[in-house]
């Protein structure tokens, strides 16, 4: 259909379509989503922010809503919330001519260059790398031996699998660090908390260090600890939330990787939004430009402070016409 | 003095009660007759409370009140004792007496179970109920539920002041002759307090227990008589607006069955909990009536029989053929019918109108590879509310909201039109007024003349004696003599009530 | 309302979108219907339909088309096993099926190897790719799942299995008394209730073009709420699938309305109970029901 | 007769005996299940969830059902933890009007549901539903997705302070427990749960208010709805929307699981005790056993038809819905 005569509009109404509210990272990607429409002089409820709830059916259902009400008109940020939700979500964009950048969940086959300009861009994050490097600081933490578990996030999710990877990958150059388990926490902090009351019953004091895959599952791990009086346990986690920044701060926890979710709610938003006005051309970008990894730090106790002051007490100005300066290459394929 | 002036009651395509004007004196006993449909239970109800009525006055002594619930009316010194059962079978014999009057015997916010106890121990001497108090409801028998609910009803005595009056619908239908006299007995004591609307489908009763009587037809007030001057046949032709064959039981219309021709047969079954066997063996055409006193063991006979409970020992042949596996569609696809006791909860589906209930038996009959005929299914009802004169607004009328006595008819239609070709019949008159119940003998006499093997667990030792053919007394689960029972040599209800006890 | 805000919103274009995009959910809340209708409730449909996903990428590349019989036939074992449960075992349906969601869940993530997969799109579209197509505007998935409806109603109202499940639903004494099957039937309906599920997942998974252990998170509430909203009580017997049809319009309309009333992102949950409530108690027939529970 | 009385008292003990019996089938796998610290772990995660499902055991005995408890708990530990750190953020100091702030807040929103199903007649299934989304979406509005901690060491010592092995946060619940068996069994309210339960329409014959019987009931569920809020929050230290997350469906499994029936009138807080036990207990034991993750959805869905099956007397049910 339209998709190759890609009209650009002038005004174009501004959507982040994402899991939910009540979860840190998502609400930083909303801050920095709203700072982005705050930049061209709106308010920050301009912003139409859809909520899917975990739901891949209303994510779909709700970015058709989105289009058969504004039609070509709409720069929209989504994360599709299962990778298979992504070619619909794209290929409904790109037929009612608007505008979509993704986050997190695609599938390898699918790329933004074989939608002309509509499909502007994905960025992922590459949590193997960093991932690994929580495992080494916990390792070294642990005085590179003794047993270790892993708390993973919901089993299908990509960042669930790498963040696995990671740790995985850091145990090999640790001979001496013993894997004791691997169990998916689902995110979530109680059932994080429960599965380490049951790791504790099952390894006791063979546990020496937790591996999180998300802050929010350290936490839940913490207090499990803590409840049985053990509070020197390391345990690093990922993310950077704020509470996990304080608690790295005040040596709580080890380490966390800061994926800077304000600026990547911010820059999807703008890239999104500048393809529908015509401020520059996707297909006119290169490869790199429009498929490519988010920025990611590792914060241990050493740069907590510093870190704190400059991320979470305020945020940064970025210049959201900037796209690319934080970008951390193309993303590359395992096949 | 209760007083109801020109109480209008309609519900959608009923007019129920009709312009009712209604008075009871002090202690008096007010016997209301009526056929099945008529308005009684509604008409109760709206004294009570749990109804309210569309138009028309309520007064105590002359004062108009207006009664929102039956709290309300309790608190006024009404009482009933409903036609179905109303106690709440999980909770203990005393918290049903004393449900939602346990104020008394709390203490800091906690019930004191003791006083409660003994204060409903004092309620059950009433009625001579020697149960105890903290026994669950559920493991009552029928009777016994129904003696409590009239010791519940009982505590206004004590907890209203001034006059009562209690209502009470067919509370007999269930009791037997013993507990019936000691409720008269208690009814003409409590006279000095109370008075009492008293409504059953026997009239020796209305006319032996009440001071006047007020025969109710289509929901109007068509005659009111002092008892002393009223005889039954005249209140039977008031209420059913027409002659009453004298000959009630149509024994003239009886004829002998097919003594070759065995239908079913019982050799050596053994019920589950009951030590004792039972053989029997029933013939095309005859009616053969189970007799025996309350919990003598006659409703598993049937149920068995049914299929809906498996037999212990021995076998069960129908038409020859032994029965192997047990269920109620196996006996259905072989011509068993069941008419049940309790018809609100295995007779009558409420929600499905009449057509539907008719043919939940038989949609075989009525369907072609699983898709139903519904003209037909309707033609059939139609055909049977004309025959059975069932009073229903139409052949789509909800089931749940028909009177008792044509819930029942549309039961037996049920069974009958489907063709069954054994019957078994579980107090089939219970609740009919006298017309429903002629309808219901006339049909017996039909099916009994069309080959149909019956047997049939009676409301009366009459009805019993009446009816059959055979009869059988039970006793402990087991059949402890035989009477023949074919015109010209009906045994006495005498020779029965030997081996009944 | 919503109608009135923006004209737009009624077009029959959009109404066309809107329903076209429900098309999975409705399916879902047409078999969650049956099971409703007898008076118990299905919690399995999600995590079933999540299977179906899973089991319809999986089986894609081996056996085509015949990929859907492979699903349906899933769905209808799942659905079966939890009738079992319930009528032989007398676990309480909401138990029973919670529980059997629970296997299905399991299988899905062994199945999948617990990570999302995608099909290939040359075999999806030669197997199924006549359902994403449309014909004079209108959709196929549209017009299948208006045929499964229809057949769902004819088999509630015009066969003699639907009226069974009717007697079942208002009096299952009765219908046990009056020598139906009962058990078969109950088991029928759950049978047909986890195949719809199955059907609404593999016609998400197409749409998709993929499957996950994940994929129909969030079905279950809104099938739930569909078929309620649609004026079939918890308590059985009364409404059906034509009123499953009107509810699932009523919550694909409360949804994409949020969007139209600009609800904040902070007040959509609020407002959306709050919408169900007005909803409900505008739908219901109370009339029928005697006792509210 | 003494025979098969026996025999019905033994039925009333047979959930006691599943629990048991996967005490010892968890502990023949792996001895270290069965150990005071074990236990105590599997107390911290039966009390939140515990005095949730004790709450809707009392809507369910009035053969109801209420499914707000995850809006409700979420407003409750927002407001909680907001309330906490407003009055000092200490429980020694005014912070201890914390508590009774949101037990009322739970008995407000307990009322609302009541309300909205007895006096609009919509089923306590929809009405409760939908009035979760709409305390799911408050608790939002108020924290605006945000998480509120809560450092107060007195609060916590909920959690970290032992008593014979078993964490404080434990016995509360335990005496919490003891208060709903008090309402259940010798106050008139709570024998009139079972009245209503039992047959609604006979209730209303015999002159109870049944739709104020629901409202209370609603409201009580509401109060041990915000018990569980506390418990946990005190738990984690956090309060969040996502305090009330999966609530739903574990409370009432284990309500169904200890015994109660969902048509109502039959069972109590008691068999909810060891229904929450028995649900936790599998939960920690699949961990404990080391049961891969994958299997763990499935596993438990086979173990809780199986308990279910043991625990309910089939002989006086015909039918199940
Ligand atoms: N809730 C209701 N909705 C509709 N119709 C009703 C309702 N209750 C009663 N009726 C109708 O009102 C009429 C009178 O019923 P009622 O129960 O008062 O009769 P009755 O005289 O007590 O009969 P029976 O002797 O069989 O007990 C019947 O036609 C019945 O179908
Ligand atoms: N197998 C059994 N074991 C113990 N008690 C039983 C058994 N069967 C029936 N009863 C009890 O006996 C009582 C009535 O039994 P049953 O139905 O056999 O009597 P019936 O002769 O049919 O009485 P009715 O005159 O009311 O028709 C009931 O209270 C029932 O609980
Ligand atoms: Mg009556
Ligand atoms: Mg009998």
């Amino acid at each position: 259909g339209r998709q190759a005569a890609a009209a650009t509009s002038p005004d174009p109404k501004i959507c982040w379509s994402y899991r939910d509210r009540t979860n840190p990272f998502w609400n930083s990607i909303v801050a920095g989503g709203e700072a982005f429409v705050r930049s061209l002089g709106r308010q920050s409820g301009d912003l139409i922010n859809l909520i899917n709830g975990g739901s891949s059916e209303k994510s779909l259902s709700d970015i058709q809503s989105l289009l058969s009400r504004y039609g070509s008109g709409v720069a929209l940020a989504v994360d599709p919330n299962d990778m298979p939700n992504c070619r619909p979500v794209v290929e409904a964009v790109s037929h009612a001519g608007a505008y979509v950048s993704t986050i997190w969940n695609k599938t390898d086959d699918l790329h933004p260059w074989d939608f002309g300009d509509n499909y502007v861009s994905h960025m992922t994050w590459s949590d193997v790398g960093p991932s690994e490097q929580t495992a080494r600081v916990l390792f070294d933490a642990m005085g590179g031996k003794g047993g270790v578990v892993h708390l993973g996030g919901i089993a299908s999710n990509n960042p669930a699998i790498e963040r696995q990877q990671g740790f995985k990958n850091a145990l090999k150059a640790y001979p001496n660090i013993q894997l004791l388990a691997i169990q998916a926490a689902d995110w979530d902090t109680q059932k994080a908390n429960q599965v380490m009351s049951g790791f504790l019953t099952r390894y006791g004091d063979a546990i020496k260090g937790v591996h999180c895959a998300s802050d929010t599952m350290a936490y839940g791990v913490i207090e499990a600890l803590r409840a049985e009086g053990i509070e020197n346990m390391p345990v690093v986690s990922y993310d950077g939330n704020p509470q996990a920044i304080e608690m790295i701060a005040k040596g709580k926890l080890l380490a966390t990787v800061f994926t800077n979710a304000y600026w990547a709610g911010g820059i999807t938003a703008s890239l999104a939004y500048y393809a529908a006005t015509g401020a520059f051309k996707p297909s006119a970008e290169p490869r790199e430009h429009r498929e490519f990894y988010g920025p990611t730090a590792v914060i241990t106790t050493k740069d907590a402070q510093e870190f704190k002051t400059k991320y979470i007490d305020t945020n940064p100005e970025y210049n959201w016409k900037d796209f690319w300066s934080l970008a951390k290459g193309p993303i590359r394929y395992k096949s | 003095m209760f007083e109801l002036q020109n109480v209008e009651k309609r519900y959608p395509g009923v007019h129920v009660l009709k312009g009712v004007d209604f008075r009871i004196g002090d202690g008096e006993i007010v016997g209301l007759v009526g056929e099945n449909g008529a308005g009684k239970s509604t008409l109760m109800k709206i004294i009570y409370g749990a109804v309210r009525h569309d138009a028309g006055n309520v007064l105590v002594d002359g004062v108009p009140v207006s009664f929102s619930n039956p709290r309300d009316a309790m608190k006024m010194g009404v009482g009933m004792v409903y036609q179905e059962q109303s106690l709440i079978p999980n909770l203990t014999v005393m918290e049903n007496i004393f449900l939602g009057f346990e104020k008394p015997f709390v203490r800091f916010g906690a019930i004191k179970w003791k006083k409660m106890a003994e204060a409903a121990g004092k309620q059950l001497r009433k009625v001579k109920l020697d149960i105890d108090p903290a026994m669950i409801t559920s493991k009552l028998t029928f009777s016994q539920r129904q003696l409590v609910e009239l010791a519940k009803v009982l505590t206004l005595e004590e907890r209203v002041e001034g006059k009562l009056v209690i209502l009470l619908d067919e509370p007999t239908s269930v009791l037997s002759k013993e507990e019936i006299d000691l409720l008269f007995g208690l009814v003409r004591e409590l006279r000095g307090r109370a008075s009492f609307i008293f409504v059953s489908h026997r009239l020796d009763e209305i006319v032996t227990l009440s001071d006047r009587i007020y025969v109710l037809k289509d929901g109007a007030v068509v005659d009111v008589m002092n008892s002393a001057e009223a005889d039954i046949e005249t209140i039977q032709k008031k209420m059913v607006g027409r002659d009453v064959n004298h000959e009630y039981y149509r024994e003239d219309k009886q004829r002998p069955y097919d003594d070759g021709h065995v239908l079913l047969e019982l050799d050596h079954v053994t019920i589950a909990g009951r030590g004792n066997d039972v053989s029997l063996n029933l013939h095309a055409g005859e009616v053969l009536a189970l007799v025996g006193v309350e919990g003598s063991g006659r409703e598993p006979v049937l149920r068995t029989i049914f299929g809906m409970k498996k037999p212990e020992k021995g076998t069960i042949s129908i038409r020859g053929i032994p029965v192997r596996s047990f269920s109620a569609s196996e006996s259905v696809s072989h011509g068993v019918g069941y008419v049940p006791r309790e018809r609100k909860i295995e007779g009558i589906a409420s929600g499905m109108n009449v057509f539907e209930n008719m043919t939940l038996s038989q949609m075989r009959n009525y369907s072609k590879s699983g898709v139903l005929r519904i003209p037909a299914e309707r033609e059939l009802a139609r055909d049977w509310i004309r025959r059975l004169s069932i009073r229903v607004a139409s052949e789509n009328s909800d089931c749940g909201n028909l009177s008792g006595g044509n819930q029942q008819k549309v039961v037996l239609a049920k069974w009958r039109s489907s063709g069954s070709e054994i019957i078994l019949l579980d107090h089939p008159t219970r609740g009919l007024d006298i017309g429903a119940k002629e309808d219901v003998y006339e049909m017996i006499r039909d099916m009994s003349a069309d080959g149909v093997g019956i047997i049939l667990v009676a409301d009366t030792l009459e009805e019993a004696i009446g009816l059959s053919h055979t009869i059988a007394v039970i006793k402990d689960g087991e059949i402890r003599k035989w009477f023949n029972c074919q015109p010209g040599s009906k045994p006495s209800p005498y020779d029965l009530i030997r081996y009944m006890v | 309302m919503v109608g009135v805000t923006d004209i737009k919103f009624l077009s029959p274009e959009n109404l066309l979108n809107l329903a076209t995009d429900v098309v999975p959910l409705l399916i879902m809340a047409v078999g969650m219907t049956l099971v409703i209708y007898i008076g118990s409730i299905d919690l399995s449909s999600q995590s079933v339909a999540n299977m179906a996903t899973v089991l319809a990428t999986v089986t894609l590349p081996v056996a085509g088309a015949a990929s859907a019989l492979v699903v349906m036939a899933a769905g209808l074992l799942f659905g079966a096993v939890s009738g079992i449960v319930t009528t032989r075992l007398k676990v309480p349906s909401f138990i029973a099926t919670l529980a059997v969601g629970g296997i299905a869940l399991s299988v899905a993530q062994y199945v999948s190897g617990q990570q999302a997969l995608h099909m290939d799109a040359g075999q999806r579209n030669h197997a199924f790719g006549w359902m994403q197509g449309s014909t004079a505007g209108i959709p196929h998935e549209l017009v299948l799942a208006l045929v499964i409806v229809g057949v769902a109603w004819f088999i509630q109202n015009r066969m003699t299995a639907g009226r069974v499940l009717k007697a079942i639903g208002t009096g299952e004494p009765v219908a046990v008394a009056s020598g139906i099957r009962v058990e078969r039937y109950k088991i029928l309906a759950f049978a047909l209730s986890g195949m719809f599920a199955a059907i609404a997942g593999l016609m998400f998974s197409v749409k998709l073009s993929g499957g996950s252990p994940t994929l129909a998170e969030g079905f279950l509430l809104p099938a739930i709420v569909a078929v309620l909203v649609g004026g079939t009580p918890l308590t059985g017997g009364v409404g059906g699938v034509m009123n499953t049809l009107i509810g699932t319009m009523i919550v694909a309309v409360v949804r994409a309305s949020m969007l139209y009333l600009n609800i904040p992102a902070t007040g959509q949950q609020i407002f959306f109970g709050l919408v169900l409530i007005v909803a409900i108690a505008t739908t219901i027939d109370r009339s029928k029901m005697r006792i509210v529970k | 007769m003494t025979q098969r009385l026996t025999m019905e008292n033994l039925r009333k003990w047979v959930p006691l005996f599943v629990l048991i019996g996967l005490v010892l089938f968890f502990t023949a796998v792996n001895p270290n299940f069965l150990s005071l610290r074990n236990f105590a772990r599997i107390a911290i995660s039966s009390s939140p969830a515990l005095m949730v499902a004790t709450g809707v055991t009392f809507v369910i005995l009035m053969g109801s059902i209420d499914l707000s408890m995850e809006g409700t708990i979420a407003v409750c530990a927002v407001l909680f933890a907001l309330m906490l750190n407003a009055l000092g953020g200490s429980l020694s100091g005014a912070g201890w009007l914390a508590i009774p702030g949101a037990l009322l807040i739970g008995a407000v929103l307990g009322a609302v549901n009541g309300l909205i199903h007895v006096k609009l007649k919509i089923p306590s299934f929809m009405a409760s539903l939908s009035l979760g989304f709409v305390g799911i979406g408050l608790s939002l509005l108020i924290t605006g997705g945000d998480r509120i901690l809560i450092e107060d060491p007195i609060f916590r010592s909920l959690l970290t302070v032992r008593v014979g092995g078993f964490p404080l946060m434990a016995w509360a619940a335990l005496a919490c427990l003891l208060i709903a068996w008090f309402i259940q069994d010798d106050t008139t309210v709570g024998r009139n749960f079972y009245a209503v339960g039992g047959g609604e329409d006979l209730a209303r014959a015999s002159g109870l208010n049944t739709g104020r019987l629901r409202v209370t009931g609603f409201i009580v569920a509401g109060i041990f709805y915000a018990l569980g809020a506390i418990f946990a929050v005190a738990r984690l230290g956090i309060a969040e929307t996502e305090t009330g997350q999966n609530f739903m469906f574990v409370s009432i499994t284990s309500v169904v699981v200890g015994g109660t029936s969902l048509s109502g009138g039959s069972g109590g807080v008691w068999n909810t005790l060891v229904g929450v036990l028995i649900v936790n207990v599998i939960g920690n034991g699949m961990v404990v056993v080391g049961l891969p993750d994958y299997f763990q959805d499935g596993v438990l869905g086979l173990l809780v038809i199986a308990a279910v099956y043991l625990s309910t007397d089939r002989r006086s049910l015909f039918f199940v819905k």
